[in-house]
């Protein structure tokens, strides 16, 4: 059964939180996961929950879904469907109708899926379980979602395992299973984040497409503004599980009341190219020529699978100067930052870097060049020893180059200051902190051996949008300071414009299009980095944004 | 740290088990014990809690308790089952010990030195294809009953499985972006060994050390059970238990205290591993 | 009905050779008397009485014998039993038994005279020519000629006898299960059966022989009914099986006897001082109570032959089977022992030998040796007695094995009675007075001048300790209620048994 | 796919290699003499001296060796030093005990352990759990012999429910085969039961905090649906590997409970053969139950492309 969809305000809500307020189990950071939330979400219209990591935006969806992890429990409020408090329902009435009336997409596509058996059996089971048809009618049904939401060859996803589809086919099937029976409303939990912009863009037209045709109400979690500005018809803000502000789309795009939404929309990048200051011409710290990665995984007695992760890439970095590598997920771009960085070997090509080749060098010869180029990685969960403190992990590479210890730990002191925090954090271990904290830690260390060039692959993607904002000044100003070339690698071009004087633009391996940034972006040579520029969501929208720049605190 | 293991149920019932045992065992002299060899035929096969004459056979003879009889031979089980942990919890330990040390080297090696991984890996399949109870009772029975071959017998069969463990952590933690910029910090290899790779592995290492105690104690029992343990005048768990079972059904108690307190050790020392695992498994203190 | 004819019992042990000239193990040997025929028989009594002899005569001078075989005689293959074939057995017997190897050094000449008659014509006079045909302890087995001509050094593969069971080939499998069927063309003497010798009457169909491994796996199929006799009993399980009513206990062989072994060729032991001392430590109250518990099952004999046999006698030489650790402890100081650990040979897996070395230990200990306690089991044991390097090479000092009454009755088949060094019997005593009252008293033929030969070969062997008699113990056979007919033999026989 | 199988059948040949050389090495340090044993108890010296020339015993290590490994590529083990017959044609007689026992004991594991070990997992932590758990730690615990003479004691000779000892062809008599081999194939299974309980449990429990598990009750489907196609279902790979590896721990539990239960198996004749110091025999069970174990895991590998289709080569 579905709801009619009905635009006027008076209709009775599909979905309705009454001041909702979560525990969370004692110990935790804060007492309730999310606190007196209330919002209605009408027939065919779309609520977009916004807010920053861990501010209860997911607790708040498997609430609805009567999915709550083990711990947590509602402690007051009501969540009406259809007028009926689900948080009263049985287990049994409410397994009824998750999947019938109620239906949920995921963030993760990779994993949302089950690995071992066949997508159509996976969507299949709905059917099973909430309709009386045969083996023959489902299967048709199933057929037509998945022409439906613009699977190529449904006959052969049908019989395909998940890992067999790309990350976009994977959410696909998500966004059938959820809809096959038309629910009244639907929840999607950031269902882009983990894709490439260009599928994105596809993903988000897709639920726009279906919510209007079937005029079912969506719950839209995100924490990316230019997402809610594609599709949103209503926004709520919020922030450690409280309830910030709600209103229409533009209003709290155009017209926030907080300051805190404020912030956020402060944070959020233009994408258009960020003024720099013209590089005096000098010789080049690092230049590579012609660079090939090729892996091979031969299994004997099979025939070898060749991959050209990178593909011919040459460029030259100057003091001072930022390159910018962009490009979407398996171009190439990780691959091309550690053999840069020699972490790994290239299979052709050079790196010079003072002039010295190092493509071929050994342990030995390279540790002049470990001195010249440091690495900040991607996850900050994984990149510090978690059984270091901060410190011995700052220190460890001035030991290595034989600094006094009392001297490294003064400059450790020094760059904490310098990354903006304080110098006590060096005793403390990584778990004890945010992954701004610890990106902004993984800087310092790489700092700490007085590197001219530095290569942050994606150094801020896992953040969220004000902490990135911090990064990136916080890299700008370092920059300024200490005049090193930094070799800037992400899949957002928005960030790229943010801070990169130069970019090149990689799809596969292989460089499609390279210069400055300001030509880059006012008038894109190649049809990929166009495409690459339509999709990025909300481009088109004029955030409200008070002058001041993005703030920098002292934290931890 | 340790006070919160302390705080973890099994892990403190089961160390004080063996705390209690290590007690009993080593003090055993001073908790109403004869010598365990001790023997007086006349007395064979006396019920528990009996006072009887003891001569021994250099003549001389005394009142005695024996608090759980006496086996076939009339020498009193209490003392023989005491002295025989001596052997067992030695068994457990070294043999722990030992197959640790050597497993991680090998294990430490293949993970990190691709270039002699498979030639070490196939040697430990091949190892690990030969059952360890087969292996071990050909080696005692060939090399002879002593303490020096079973410890070897024993230890040989479960170092791939530990080299194995070790190995899979180091191949894990090597592509870990923490060890990738120590890389970069240009730090030497031994180092990030040290510092960066090992300290992961002593978790699984002990958890594994403690189930490898456990199976090594039951391994000697049973080769003990079928007649290939030690002397026979060393008193050993399994030793005591293989004399008792030709007069089972009419003396139970010989094979079964014994058994009963081989199982209650090996017990404590899995609840102990598991409780570790519990505690110390990185999945568990990974992202906290 | 199927059930009622069929017997399912547990040999002493597992049936792994079963070539009876081949080796001398003892399984082996009541696998022979099973499918195997003999010249010869003896009665419980001890009286050699013909078997598949019909008549025999010999010359005034005794060096010329004539034999005659009954009539109807065949092997299992159909074929009858000639003397020829008779003459290959004896022969091939001949070159490996102790007992033959002394007969065919006595002898000039072994003919068939005709398909039922042969003669033998001795060198030298052989006061002991039926012993020796009639023998049960290394007994003289008739196969058909083409078999008995396969040389004794290599096993015999086929096993086709003229006994009163046949050997069931497909349904063999050493160390779970052996067969025999009732051989129907057997003709069984006249006489009631005594010993190895009568009529040995077959009332069974089928004969299983099942190994189970450990005392208490007999005991329970014997309780359970999965097995209806056990040819001899573990000690520990002797109060049970004579508690329970549903069995019997039965003493038929003749008693066993213990024998301490001491290797002379090495230190300690090759000085007789410390050979005697270690004898004097001995407690035989202690060690056959240990090993065998009840009082029933064991008995303690300072002789070397057994109890109640013709040359038993309790002129010993000092030696009473009480320990006399004084008086060892001086002999050790005389000696100068230098407290070099003595090596014991503990068998852990056989039930009638795996305790003595502990308590030999602790009596040694008493009298002042450092004592080695090395476990192993039967088998390995049997392989290390052979070796004559001292102990650092993998030797021994010493190690305990037993024989049956028939085995120690006289000093001919006495094995350990032995004086020929090196080349003697485990433990190679060296001692010519010892081979020299051998041969005299082969030769005798005086009953008393033959016991007093006798009575001097103990005298010597215990004051030089070749060897030490621990005591006694009766092998006793266990059988469901049942079974009955079981026959009073020097060795376990199996015919004659009924099952209702 | 059939690469990945070719793959993997090959790989196993440099293992079994290397099991042959240690096999081989293993025995032939040995100090023992077999000739002394063949010649038995009242056999003198010169018959011993007899018998290892007869036995080749004499030869050098590696010429044995090399006729030792020509023949064992010939499918020939050799001959039992004391059984006048071949060691194949000896393991051939053992193996039916030996089989049915594991099969029966493998049955048992499969029935209760995965099950037992599924529902621990879904009840995490509550009394059954832990009730579980600690029941299988106990069945890690207890040495065979032990339960092995408890079950007798207990079905055998007091209630009488089961034989106690002995094992029945299935030709002679399909009952008498299935109730003779209960208390063995209870007593063996203990062990591995505990373990396959366990595993399953932590896989198990492990795949029910996957992301799959939400997204399949966000479909509202039945829980023990959940349970079986999805938690269990991805699971199966970690279970039937450890069911591989404990064939090692099944092999050792053979030895003893044949022991215990007087079976005329492999476990028997592998004690005999080492107790009598027949070194082909032992050599040949030896390399014969490492043979096994190698061609179980081996299956156990291909099952994976049944189990899980991300396994591909
Ligand atoms: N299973 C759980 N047990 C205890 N606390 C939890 C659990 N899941 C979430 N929390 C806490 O609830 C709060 C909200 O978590 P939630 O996952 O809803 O954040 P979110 O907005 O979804 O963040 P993100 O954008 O990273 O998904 C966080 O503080 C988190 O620590
Ligand atoms: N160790 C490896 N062995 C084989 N192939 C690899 C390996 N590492 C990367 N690849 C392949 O190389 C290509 C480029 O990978 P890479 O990680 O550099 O892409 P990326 O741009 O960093 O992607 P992302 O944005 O997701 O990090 C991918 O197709 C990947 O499958
Ligand atoms: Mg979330
Ligand atoms: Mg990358």
């Amino acid at each position: 059964m579905s709801a009619i969809p009905s635009p006027n305000e008076t209709a009775v809500p599909v979905l309705s939180v009454r001041d909702l307020s979560i525990a969370l189990p004692p110990g935790a950071d804060r007492p309730h996961a999310v606190a007196n939330i209330s919002f209605d979400v009408h027939a065919g219209r779309i609520l977009c929950l916004l807010g920053e990591s861990g501010s209860g935006k997911s607790i708040l969806a498997s609430t609805v879904m009567g999915l709550l992890p083990e711990g947590l429990r509602p402690v007051g409020g009501q969540v009406l469907l259809h007028d009926q408090d689900v948080l009263r329902y049985s287990p049994e009435a409410m397994r009824a109708i998750r999947g019938s009336q109620v239906a949920m997409v995921f963030q993760e596509p990779m994993t949302a899926l089950n690995p071992v058996m066949s997508c159509g059996a996976q969507v299949d089971e709905v059917l099973r379980q909430h309709t009386a048809l045969d083996r023959a009618g489902r299967r048709a049904r199933v057929l037509e979602i998945f022409q439906h939401v613009r699977l190529p060859e449904p006959q052969r996803i049908y019989d395909s395992f998940p890992h067999q589809l790309s990350g976009g086919q994977r959410q696909r099937i998500v966004i059938a299973m959820a809809l096959i029976l038309k629910p009244a409303l639907l929840i999607c939990d950031e269902p882009t984040t983990a894709l490439d912009v260009t599928t994105q863009a596809e993903i988000l037209k897709l639920i726009r497409d279906l919510q209007a045709e079937n005029g079912t109400a969506v719950l839209f979690i995100t924490h990316d503004f230019g997402v809610v500005a594609e599709i949103a018809d209503e926004v709520v803000v919020l922030q450690l599980g409280q309830m910030i502000e709600h209103g229409s789309k533009e209003q709290v795009l155009t017209a926030p009341r907080e300051d805190y939404t404020r912030s956020l929309l402060d944070a959020v990048l233009e994408l258009e190219p960020a003024q720099r200051p013209e590089l005096p011409h000098s010789y080049p710290l690092l230049e590579v020529q012609h660079l090939f990665k090729t892996y091979e995984t031969r299994r004997w007695p099979a025939k070898p699978r060749i991959v050209n992760a990178v593909d011919d890439i040459s460029l030259r970095l100057h003091a001072g100067e930022t390159i910018g590598i962009v490009g979407e997920s398996g171009s190439g771009k990780s691959t091309f930052a550690r053999c840069v960085a020699r972490l790994i070997e290239p299979s052709a090509g050079d790196i010079f870097s003072d002039g010295r080749s190092v493509a071929r060098a050994s342990v030995r010869d390279l540790r002049p060049f470990r001195q010249v180029v440091q690495v900040v990685f991607q996850d900050p969960y994984r990149s510090l020893n978690p059984r270091q403190t901060v410190g011995e992990s700052i220190i460890e590479g001035p030991l290595n180059f034989g600094v006094p210890r009392a001297q490294a730990w003064a400059a450790a002191e020094e760059l904490m200051r310098l990354v903006r925090m304080k110098p006590e954090a060096l005793r403390r271990y990584p778990s004890e902190f945010s992954g701004g904290q610890r990106q902004r830690i993984s800087i310092a260390r790489a700092l700490a051996c007085k590197p001219k060039v530095l290569i942050a692959d994606e150094a801020v993607s896992a953040l969220d949008v004000s902490v990135q904002a911090q990064i990136l000044q916080l890299l700008d100003d370092i920059q300024r300071e200490l005049r090193i070339g930094i070799l800037f690698i992400t899949h957002d071009l928005r960030v790229a414009s943010r801070i990169c004087d130069r970019i090149v633009v990689l799809h596969q391996g292989k460089v499609v299009e390279e210069g400055p940034a300001r030509n880059l972006f006012t008038a894109p040579q190649s049809d990929y980095t166009r495409l690459l520029m339509a999709a990025a969501p909300g481009r088109a929208y004029r955030f409200a944004r008070s002058s001041a720049a993005p703030s920098v605190l002292v934290d931890a | 740290m340790l006070r919160r293991l302390w705080a973890h149920g099994p892990i403190r019932w089961s160390s004080l088990l063996l705390l209690l045992l290590l007690v009993l065992v080593v003090g055993a002299p001073w908790f109403g014990t004869l010598l365990p060899d001790a023997m007086d035929p006349a007395n064979a096969n006396l019920p528990m809690f009996t006072r009887a004459l003891f001569n021994d056979l250099s003549g001389d003879s005394y009142e005695h308790l024996f608090l759980l009889g006496t086996d076939a031979m009339g020498r009193d089980l209490w003392s023989r089952m005491l002295y025989g942990g001596r052997i067992s919890l030695t068994v457990g330990a070294v043999v722990a010990l030992f197959s640790l040390l050597l497993g991680s080297l090998v294990g430490l090696v293949s993970g990190y030195f691709r270039r002699v991984d498979m030639l070490l890996m196939r040697c430990m399949d091949g190892l690990m294809a030969i059952p360890a109870m087969i292996f071990a009772i050909s080696l005692v029975a060939i090399f002879g009953a002593r303490l020096s071959t079973l410890l070897v017998a024993i230890t040989i069969p479960e170092i791939p499985r530990v080299a194995r463990l070790v190995r899979s952590v180091v191949l894990g933690v090597r592509e870990e972006a923490y060890v990738e910029a120590a890389v970069a910090l240009a730090t030497p290899t031994l180092k990030i060994l040290r510092r960066h790779i090992l300290p992961n592995a002593i978790a699984p290492l002990i958890i594994q050390g403690t189930y490898i105690c456990a199976a090594a104690i039951l391994i000697e029992s049973s080769l003990s059970f079928l007649g290939l343990g030690l002397s026979a005048e060393e008193a050993t768990w399994g030793s005591i238990m293989a004399e008792g079972r030709s007069q089972f059904n009419q003396h139970p108690n010989v094979v079964l205290l014994p058994g009963v307190l081989l199982a209650l050790t090996v017990l404590a020392v899995n609840m102990l591993g598991d409780g570790l695992r519990d505690r110390l498994d990185p999945k568990f203190n990974k992202r906290t | 009905g199927e059930d009622s004819s069929v017997l399912r019992m547990v040999p002493q042990a597992d049936l792994k050779i079963l070539d009876p000239v081949w080796t001398t193990a003892t399984v082996t040997r009541d696998h022979g008397f099973m499918v195997y025929d003999t010249l010869f028989g003896m009665t419980d009594k001890g009286e050699i009485k013909p078997q598949m002899i019909d008549t025999y005569s010999h010359s005034a001078d005794g060096k010329e014998w004539t034999f005659t075989l009954r009539s109807g005689l065949s092997f299992h293959d159909g074929a009858p039993v000639t003397s020829a074939d008779v003459v290959a057995s004896l022969k091939r017997w001949g070159s490996r038994a102790s007992v033959g190897q002394l007969l065919l050094s006595a002898t000039k000449s072994i003919d068939a005279v005709n398909d039922k008659t042969f003669k033998i014509e001795l060198a030298k006079p052989f006061g002991f020519m039926l012993d020796a045909l009639g023998n049960p302890n290394n007994p003289l087995f008739i196969m058909p000629k083409r078999i008995a001509e396969t040389p004794g050094t290599t096993q015999i593969t086929e096993v086709i006898g003229s006994g009163p069971y046949m050997f069931k080939k497909d349904e063999y499998s050493p160390g779970s299960k052996v067969v025999y069927l009732r051989n129907p063309k057997y003709q069984p003497r006249k006489e009631p059966a005594s010993g190895t010798a009568g009529g040995k009457k077959v009332y069974l169909e089928r004969v299983e022989w099942v190994m189970l491994p450990d005392a208490q796996t007999q005991a329970n199929a014997l309780v359970s009914n999965a097995v209806d006799l056990i040819e001899r009993i573990p000690p520990e399980q002797y109060p049970a099986f004579k508690k329970d009513p549903n069995l019997v206990l039965d003493k038929q062989v003749g008693q066993g006897s213990i024998v301490m072994a001491f290797n002379h060729l090495t230190a300690p032991f090759n000085n007789p001082k410390i050979a005697r001392a270690a004898m004097l430590a001995v407690n035989q109250q202690a060690l056959m109570r240990a090993q065998f518990i009840a009082p029933e099952m064991y008995s303690v004999n300072p002789s070397i032959y057994a109890n109640g046999t013709a040359y038993w006698s309790d002129r010993s030489a000092g030696f009473t089977g009480k320990p006399q650790f004084a008086e060892a402890k001086k002999l050790l100081k005389e000696a100068g022992y230098d407290g070099k650990p003595v090596v014991l040979m503990a068998p852990t897996d056989h039930s009638t030998h795996n305790k003595y070395p502990l308590v030999m230990a602790a009596l040694l200990r008493q009298a002042g040796f450092n004592v080695d306690v090395q476990t192993m089991d039967w088998q390995t044991e049997i392989a290390r007695r052979a070796k004559k390097d001292p102990v650092e090479q993998g030797g021994w000092n010493i190690f305990t094995t037993g024989f049956f009454a028939v085995d120690m009755m006289n000093p001919i088949v006495m094995a350990p009675l032995t004086g020929t060094g090196d080349k003697g019997w485990f433990g190679w005593p060296s001692s010519d007075k010892v081979e020299a009252l051998k041969m005299s008293f082969i030769e005798e033929m005086d009953p008393a001048k033959k016991k007093q030969i006798a009575t001097a070969l103990q005298e010597e062997a215990l004051s030089k300790a070749l060897f030490v008699p621990l005591g006694e113990y009766v092998p006793y056979t266990a059988m469901r209620k049942n079974i009955s007919g079981l026959i009073k033999a020097p060795v376990n026989v199996f015919w004659g048994l009924r099952k209702n | 796919m059939y690469i990945f199988v070719l793959r993997r059948i090959l790989s196993t040949i440099p293992v079994l290699g290397i099991v042959a050389l240690i096999v081989f090495m293993m025995l032939h340090l040995a100090p023992g003499d077999p000739a002394a044993i063949i010649v038995g108890d009242n056999g003198s010296l010169a018959d011993i001296q007899r018998v290892r020339d007869q036995l080749g015993l004499n030869e050098s290590l590696p010429m044995q060796f090399w006729h030792w490994l020509l023949r064992l590529l010939q499918g020939d083990l050799g001959r039992s030093i004391f059984i006048p017959q071949s060691v194949v044609s000896l393991i051939g007689q053992r193996i039916g005990p030996t089989f049915s026992l594991a099969g029966l004991t493998l049955v048992f594991t499969l029935l209760l352990a995965i099950p037992l070990g599924t529902i621990a997992a879904w009840k995490r932590n509550s009394w059954l759990d832990r009730g579980l758990m600690a029941a299988s730690a106990a069945g890690f615990s207890v040495p065979a012999f032990v339960v092995g003479y408890l079950f007798i004691w207990l079905f055998g000779l007091r209630l009488q429910w089961f034989p106690v000892q002995g094992y029945i062809p299935p030709a002679q008599s399909l009952s008498g085969w299935l109730h003779g081999l209960v208390l063995p194939a209870l007593t063996l299974a203990m062990v591995y039961i505990a373990l396959i309980a366990r595993v399953t449990r932590a896989a198990v429990s492990e795949a029910l905090t996957e992301d799959y598990i939400r997204t399949a009750r966000s479909k509202g489907i039945a829980e023990w649906r959940v349970l079986l196609r999805h938690a269990l279902a991805n699971a199966a790979v970690p279970i039937v590997t450890v069911v591989g590896i404990g064939v090692a721990l099944l092999i050792t539990g053979v030895v003893v409970t044949e022991t215990v239960f007087a079976i005329p198996g492999l476990g028997r004749l592998t004690v005999d053969a080492v107790l009598s110091r027949d070194f082909p025999m032992i050599q040949g069970v030896t390399l014969f139950f490492s043979f096994v174990y190698v061609v179980v895991n081996l299956l156990v590998d291909l099952s994976y492309l049944l189990l899980d289709p991300r396994i591909r080569y």
